[in-house]
């Protein structure tokens, strides 16, 4: 008679990205049968916030709770409590220190992602050229992790130049008035980077506003509905994004294998996730989802009122 | 006779009512045209509670306001003026920030065709009133580089910009100084000769016997009696208002002038005032006397540790010691009741016993711990003392009327058993009972050897209470007067600069 | 004096006795909002009245709780304090700095009390000293410490304290009763009895009602002020180790916003925002309604956007219910 | 001798701007090209329209913490709408965006009015209600580029005489303020009951309603910034312009606006928006680590503030006749 109930706790509401995520761990729950969604986050993207909202969840002795953290160690205490108390804890897309979940999942690998952004810029630019990254705050874990691994194979892209990273705070003025900055700064700046929404975003409006479109191109990582506009001008010629529909149904699928105990997360061993496979653990208990998917002028229609 | 004429304002039975206290219990006020009438009464009387209500800022809780026999209301200030009222009110309503044509002007400024203040109009408009009241200042200039008699002219000048036939003046010489007075006198002889009905306010009663023609008195918020002045003398007056007699004598006093406490040698400040010396003697009263804005308070308020010499030494009994804050001066024995009762003085927020005990904590409280039982002991036995008129100690100060805040402020510093009291001002606004009262008690203090600073612009009260009198022009002391060398045209002539010579060309 | 035809009146000590003030008082209201608030969310939430739950729902109002007291008292002063946040991102820095050049636990409480206190000192000398209104300056200062931690951390994080330091933030002193809940009951305490029962106390009251008035009554404004500031600043800084404690690491972004919570809770504690009035115990019983209504709205799963509506509504209400039902009574009784 | 006291604190945050301006040509030359200032300007018009609105609050002794939760949710609400009805004409987007910002300014000018709640108490409260509304009729969602019209999003960027209309209506703003505070009675009521509430009483103005008066405008222009920033970015969504009051604020101050009230002109407001518009333009500009930003701007803060005070310093009384020519 009890549903399992599974807390998907994210960074902080009104936020597209896990809106869709909620809908894929809805999905999930309807699939698997006897499983309730619980949909939480705090106001700000704080770790206090998120530690009141977890405490909240063991008060309720949830089964599982999946996060995706504000900060990597500040929610360690508060997520073993969790466990201690039975809990199922997995962090996804952003992750918390090993020691205070039993995996996490990566959407997508680090690597791989690191590449993609760069690849994407490069694949415009057959002669080379300056291009610039536009990051979201500076503490942002996965943001840094991924400028990192695009910095260790940039030398693979002969001609291309990273000139500066600038961070925008994930603020729609401010990431507007750092590609602004770019653009001042750096007169043959050919392309835009920014591996965050609200960024790729404001850079793409930054580029049309300086009636640069075709000059510079911005690419990184951003819903299709978001960007659709931008591809449809040509701001933007490609960016790329994992489907976070399906990041949250995984996430779910994972937490609800542990909780029922149909699956262990330990290195080396995999779980399922339903339709989207198996995820296999790494010796850090790491996995990642899928790879990333390219969109430009020619899917982007199929995919803008979806996610 | 005038008796016969239907008065231009009429209050018929006006109650007010704050929380707390009745201020007005169905009063009855009639001003007629060209004539003053005199509104008197003791502190808390509710003397400017009428203003108010007669000038639209208080709405009446019941009684009828009626202008030439029809009865009116007012919903603001502005509604008040253009029913042809205007006042010069006991505060200072004016705005530093503004130049002084907008401060005259301000809610009912002159409009261009487009409904923007003309600036031009206005400043012409502005400068024939000011020159009309003898002022020279230009009304272009900001309010806040004004002097404070100049200010008070700007207030006058902004009550004569309305087209007014009622003219209320709520205490409007306590500010001024002899001349102003005079020109103020004058300004009300005129406003008389036009036909303007005038409601003249003051705690002064040769004032009041010079310019009115009638008079009305409140006490405690009811009327007691009205008539014409040349149907009553002095005494009648104020037992009418005081409901008693009151010996309007000053008190008699055997000076028993000790050894020095206070030496006061080359005080000095940069733009204040300079060569500052003089001795106070155990249980004497030393006046200073000059005119205002001489730099008395200034100089009063570096000796209590507010303001910093920029030279000087002070010493008491004998030795040197430096007051560099208030709290070094009440240390020292040296306590000061300001000329400024609201905001210096009292502290309107907090209950009336914790204003009295609050320099005096140090000895009510043990190792910095409150002892309420304590405080209220010391609170009671000086409220006592100076009969202060409360509901209970632990009323708000604020709920009290001038005069009994003036009483909280000294029974605070009485508490401190102070060597060396300053008062400015002491008896300013505050009415004629009370002031008998206050004259009657610092001839105790002196007595008991105290030693009394009296800073004051009133002759007779500097004249009848001083043992010795310092007067001050300029932020210089000009001289100091003792015995048969005191006597008001003395005071009046150092005070103005003026030389013996020419005062008796004069 | 001459007092024939008029007898002394007497003057009582008191006009009304201490119950009846008692009844009448802010803390009176809201303590029936806290009860009410209780009472709901054991109704709303079976999980809500379970010793261990309400344990950790403590932590929803320690740290801010801690401020707040020092805030009550400089806000009851006259003055504000936007800074208290910032000063926990600096402390907790230097904090963080220290733990990885080995620092032990005393070290550490050391260093984050110091730092407090050179902010507290930092403002206090623009508002004392240059006469500058606090809120401008330290909403200047609010970027200039959170700016610092920028500036020394990036985009880092500072982790590896002593274990033995976690003991602030995540241990129990007796049962359910958490370190963190006993730090706060015992400043609690302390800032009443300051407040309440000292001279300086008085001095803070009034200084607030009226701040000429209080230099004119020989009290050392200025210096009663600094203090406020070292006080507002020292309790940032003990609340930078209980939060640095409970979190294990530090990040320049630690406590972002706190300040509001803080004012929010001190006003709410019927603290006059405008100087001159207002008491401990209220402060005390706003943290409980701010924690209880944040935990049971979180146990009913509520967003925490939502929930910052009805803290919204719940500090407009709380002043503006009791003031619109004297105006219709007045209206009411006119009519 | 009037004039000669006003400006003197605005000649020298011109003076400042100026300074700054050259310091950072010296590292990037192409910032003081009239094309880069004139992009300076626009990014500041919003700052700068906000700032005009709050100055009229902190002048009357009141504060507005709400306006970037008003600008939000107006922002929201008109995105909304042009989704709902593309076809709106864009005048009548302005229309209710003004009118909606000045309802959200008139709840909190009732509340300061009528019920006599301090300022800062009501627009801490209006702040979170007014951004918690937004995620209640957006559900958390965005409104991205795509699916505004491309009139909505043109609006504020089609160019006109060589700038951008969003800089027009900036500029038409200040002029608009600038007539209002020295030639309306409203206007000059407002320094009044900042500069003595107690006086203005006695002169006929109704204090309360003028406080109420300036929240409205504030609100209004709050609104008005909402579209314009909504269509600016081309995306609307709960968090936009948060912490953007305190921006607000500083500027004012920066400004010469005295937080006690009654002291301030639309002039100071306008060139303390500018002065913080070139040090966020700049900064980017000139290499500094992101990492310097939030201190460089506090401390910015932090001068400005001693400097103003400095300035504005009443010399007091002179009594001594031998020291008035000395001063
Ligand atoms: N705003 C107010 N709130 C409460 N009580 C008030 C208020 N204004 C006046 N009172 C009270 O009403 C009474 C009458 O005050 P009012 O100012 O009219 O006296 P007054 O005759 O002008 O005295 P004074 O000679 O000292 O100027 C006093 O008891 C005073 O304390
Ligand atoms: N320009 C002014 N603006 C405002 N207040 C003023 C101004 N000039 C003087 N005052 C105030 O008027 C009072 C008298 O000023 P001052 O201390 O210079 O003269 P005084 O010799 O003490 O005069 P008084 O006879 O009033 O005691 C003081 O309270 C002072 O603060
Ligand atoms: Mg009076
Ligand atoms: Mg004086």
């Amino acid at each position: 008679e009890d549903n399992m109930r599974i807390a998907l706790v994210v960074k902080a509401l009104g936020i597209g990205f896990f809106e869709a995520a909620a809908k894929g761990a809805e999905e999930a729950a309807t699939e698997l049968g006897g499983v309730e969604i619980i949909y939480t986050g705090p106001t700000d993207t704080t770790a206090e916030g998120q530690i009141e909202v977890i405490n909240a969840l063991i008060a309720q002795n949830v089964d599982a709770i999946a996060i995706s953290a504000n900060d990597t160690d500040a929610l360690v205490p508060a997520l073993k409590k969790a466990m201690s108390r039975g809990i199922t804890v997995i962090s996804w897309d952003s992750g918390v220190a090993s020691d205070g979940r039993q995996m996490h999942l990566n959407p997508s690998s680090n690597p791989l992602i690191g590449n993609m952004i760069i690849k994407l810029a490069a694949d415009h630019l057959p002669d080379g050229g300056d291009v610039a990254v536009l990051s979201a705050t500076a503490t942002a874990t996965n943001q840094n992790i991924w400028i990192d691994e695009m910095n260790k194979v940039t030398g693979e892209y002969s001609g291309i130049n990273v000139v500066a990273t600038v961070y925008g705070d994930d603020l729609a003025d401010k990431s507007y008035r750092e590609a602004q900055g770019l653009m001042a700064s750096y007169p043959n700046l050919k392309a835009i980077i920014a591996p965050t929404t609200v960024g790729i975003v404001a850079a793409a409006q930054a580029v049309t506003d300086a009636g640069k479109i075709g000059e510079i191109n911005v690419t990184g990582l951003a819903l299709p509905s978001e960007m659709a506009g931008h591809i449809e001008s040509g701001a933007s010629k490609s960016f790329a994004i994992w489907n976070p529909i399906d990041l949250g149904y995984a996430a779910t699928m994972i937490a609800y294998n542990l909780a029922k105990g149909t699956a262990t997360a330990e290195a080396g061993k995999s779980i399922p996730m339903g339709r989207m496979g198996e995820v296999a653990l790494d010796g850090n208990s790491e996995g990642a989802m899928a790879d990333p998917f390219v969109y430009d002028a020619s899917n982007i229609d199929a995919f803008k009122s979806i996610f | 006779m005038t008796d016969h004429a239907t008065p231009v304002v009429s209050m018929d039975a006006i109650t007010k009512t704050f929380p707390g206290v009745k201020a007005l219990d169905a009063v009855q006020l009639d001003l007629y045209a060209g004539q003053v009438t005199a509104l008197v009464g003791e502190n808390g009387a509710g003397k400017s509670t009428t203003v108010k209500i007669l000038t639209g800022i208080y709405f009446p809780d019941g009684g009828t306001i009626r202008i030439d026999g029809e009865p009116v209301t007012f919903a603001n200030a502005n509604a008040a003026a253009d029913a042809g009222i205007t006042a010069i009110h006991q505060e200072t309503v004016l705005f530093d920030e503004l130049s002084v044509a907008e401060n005259i002007f301000i809610g009912h400024a002159p409009r261009t065709r487009w409904g923007l203040i003309d600036k031009a109009a206005m400043q012409r408009a502005a400068s024939k009133l000011l020159h009309d009241i003898g002022a020279t200042f230009d009304p272009r200039a900001l309010l806040r580089n004004l002097g404070i008699a100049n200010k008070h002219l700007v207030a006058v000048a902004r009550a004569l910009s309305v087209d007014a036939r009622v003219v209320i003046m709520d205490e409007p010489t306590a500010a001024l100084s002899h001349k102003e007075i005079e020109e103020l006198y004058e300004l009300v002889e005129t406003l008389k000769k036009q036909g303007k009905a005038i409601l003249f306010i003051s705690h002064k009663f040769d004032e009041i016997f010079r310019i009115a023609d009638r008079y009305t008195v409140f006490r405690d918020g009811g009327l007691v009696g009205t008539g014409l002045i040349s149907e009553i003398n002095e005494d009648a007056l104020i037992q009418l208002m005081v409901g008693r007699t009151v010996d309007h004598i000053f008190p008699q006093r055997t000076p028993n002038v000790a050894e020095d406490v206070l030496q006061v040698v080359g005080y000095a400040h940069p733009t204040e005032f300079a060569d500052i010396n003089f001795t106070l003697k155990r249980g004497e009263i030393l006046g200073f006397y000059g005119l205002v804005g001489a730099g008395r308070s200034e100089f009063m308020q570096s000796l209590f540790g507010i303001t910093k010499p920029s030279k000087g030494v002070c010493k008491i009994n004998g030795s040197i010691r430096v007051i560099r804050s208030p709290a070094d001066a009440v240390a020292n024995g040296i306590v000061y009741v300001p000329e400024d009762r609201g905001k210096q003085g009292t502290i309107i927020g907090l209950p009336i016993f914790q204003n009295i005990t609050l320099p005096s904590l140090g000895r009510t409280s043990k190792s910095g711990f409150l002892r309420l039982v304590e405080e209220f002991k010391l609170a009671r036995e000086y409220s006592e003392r100076l009969d202060l008129r409360a509901a209970s100690l632990d009323q708000d100060v604020g709920n009290l009327s001038g005069g009994n805040q003036q009483k909280v402020v000294i029974a605070k510093w009485l508490a401190t058993q102070p060597q060396v009291i300053i008062l400015d001002e002491p008896t300013k606004g505050i009415d004629i009972g009370s002031k008998a009262a206050v004259h009657e008690f610092m001839a105790e203090l002196a007595a008991q050897g105290l030693s009394v600073i009296m800073v004051s612009s009133e002759i007779p009260e500097v004249i009848g209470m001083s043992d010795r009198v310092i007067v001050m022009r300029d932020g210089r002391i000009e001289a100091e007067l003792e015995g048969d060398a005191l006597s008001p045209e003395t005071l009046v002539r150092h005070a103005a600069g003026i030389s013996a010579t020419l005062m008796e060309e004069a | 004096m001459s007092d024939t035809t008029m007898t002394a009146r007497y003057v009582p000590n008191r006009l009304n006795n201490r119950a009846h003030r008692v009844l009448r008082s802010w803390e009176a209201l809201l303590l029936v909002v806290a009860v009410g608030v209780f009472v709901l969310n054991s109704f709303a939430s079976p999980y809500f009245l379970n010793v261990w739950n309400l344990s950790d729902a403590t932590y929803n109002f320690t740290e801010k709780g801690m401020i707040a007291f020092a805030m009550a008292l400089l806000i009851i002063s006259g003055e504000i304090d936007l800074s208290v946040a910032s000063i926990i991102a600096l402390a907790s820095t230097a904090m963080g700095l220290a733990a990885q050049y080995g620092a032990g636990t005393p070290e550490l409480v050391m260093i984050g009390l110091t730092v407090g206190l050179l902010c507290g000192a930092f403002n206090a000398f623009f508002v004392t000293v240059l006469g500058l209104p606090s809120i401008v300056v330290t909403i200047g200062t609010m970027s200039l410490f959170r700016g610092i931690s920028y500036i020394v951390l990036g985009d880092g994080a500072y982790g590896g304290y002593p274990d033995s330091f976690a003991w602030f933030g995540q241990g129990y002193i007796y049962w359910v009763f958490t370190a963190e809940i006993a730090i706060f009951a015992v400043i609690a305490v302390i800032y009443g009895v300051v407040l309440h029962k000292t001279n300086f106390g008085r001095a803070v009251y009034a200084i607030g009602n009226n701040p000429t008035g209080a230099l004119f009554s020989g009290i050392r404004v200025q210096r009663v002020k600094f203090i406020l500031f070292l006080l507002t600043g020292l309790m940032s800084g003990v609340a930078a180790i209980c939060l640095t404690s409970r979190l294990g690491s530090t990040r320049p972004s630690i406590a972002a916003g706190m300040e509001l919570s803080v004012v929010t809770m001190v006003v709410l504690g019927g603290i006059n925002i405008l100087g001159g009035s207002g008491s401990i115990p209220g402060v005390v019983i706003a943290a409980f309604v701010m924690g209880l209504v944040t935990f049971g709205l979180g146990l009913l799963n509520v967003p925490g956007i939502v929930m910052s509506i009805f803290i919204g509504l719940l500090l407009i209400g709380v002043i503006a219910l009791p003031r619109l039902w004297l105006m219709i009574a007045a209206k009411k009784r006119s009519a | 001798m009037v004039l000669r006291h006003i400006p003197i604190r605005e000649a020298i945050l011109g003076a400042a701007i100026l300074v700054l301006l050259g310091v950072v040509s010296t590292r990037y030359s192409g910032f003081i090209a009239p094309a880069n200032l004139a992009n300076v300007f626009n990014d500041t018009a919003p700052l700068i329209i906000l700032a005009l609105g709050q100055m009229v609050v902190i002048l009357t002794r009141c504060i507005d913490l709400s306006v970037a939760a008003n600008l939000a949710l107006t922002g929201m609400v008109v995105a909304m709408l042009n989704v709902a009805m593309p076809g709106l004409p864009i005048p009548v987007i302005l229309a209710i965006a003004i009118l909606l910002g000045a309802v959200m300014g008139a709840i909190n000018g009732l509340l300061v009015w009528k019920l006599a709640i301090p300022p800062i108490v009501v627009t801490l409260g209006t702040m979170t209600i007014f951004r918690g509304i937004i995620f209640l009729i957006s559900e958390g969602k965005w409104i991205n580029a795509h699916e505004m019209s491309a009139a909505f999003t043109g609006f504020s960027r089609a160019a006109f005489l060589g700038l951008p209309v969003l800089s027009w209506i900036a500029i038409v703003t200040v002029i608009v303020f600038g007539m209002m505070m020295s030639r309306t009675a409203l206007g000059r009521s407002i320094f009044a009951v900042g500069g003595n509430p107690h006086a203005a009483v006695y002169t006929g103005i109704n204090v309360g309603k003028t406080q109420f008066l300036a929240f409205v405008l504030s609100g209004a222009l709050a609104g008005l910034t909402g579209y314009l920033w909504v269509a600016r970015y081309a995306v609307a969504y709960v968090d936009i312009a948060r912490g953007f009051e305190l921006e607000v604020v500083a500027a004012c101050v920066i400004g010469g606006i005295s937080i006690a009230g009654g002291i301030g002109s639309v002039g100071g407001a306008v060139l303390g928006a500018l002065f913080l518009g070139v040090v966020k333009n700049a900064l980017p500009v000139v290499n500094i680590s992101p990492f310097w930003q939030l201190a460089i701007s506090g401390s910015a803060i932090l001068i400005a503030v001693a400097f103003n005070a400095r300035a504005g310093r009443s010399q007091g009384r002179v009594i001594l006749k031998s020291a008035e020519g000395s001063v």
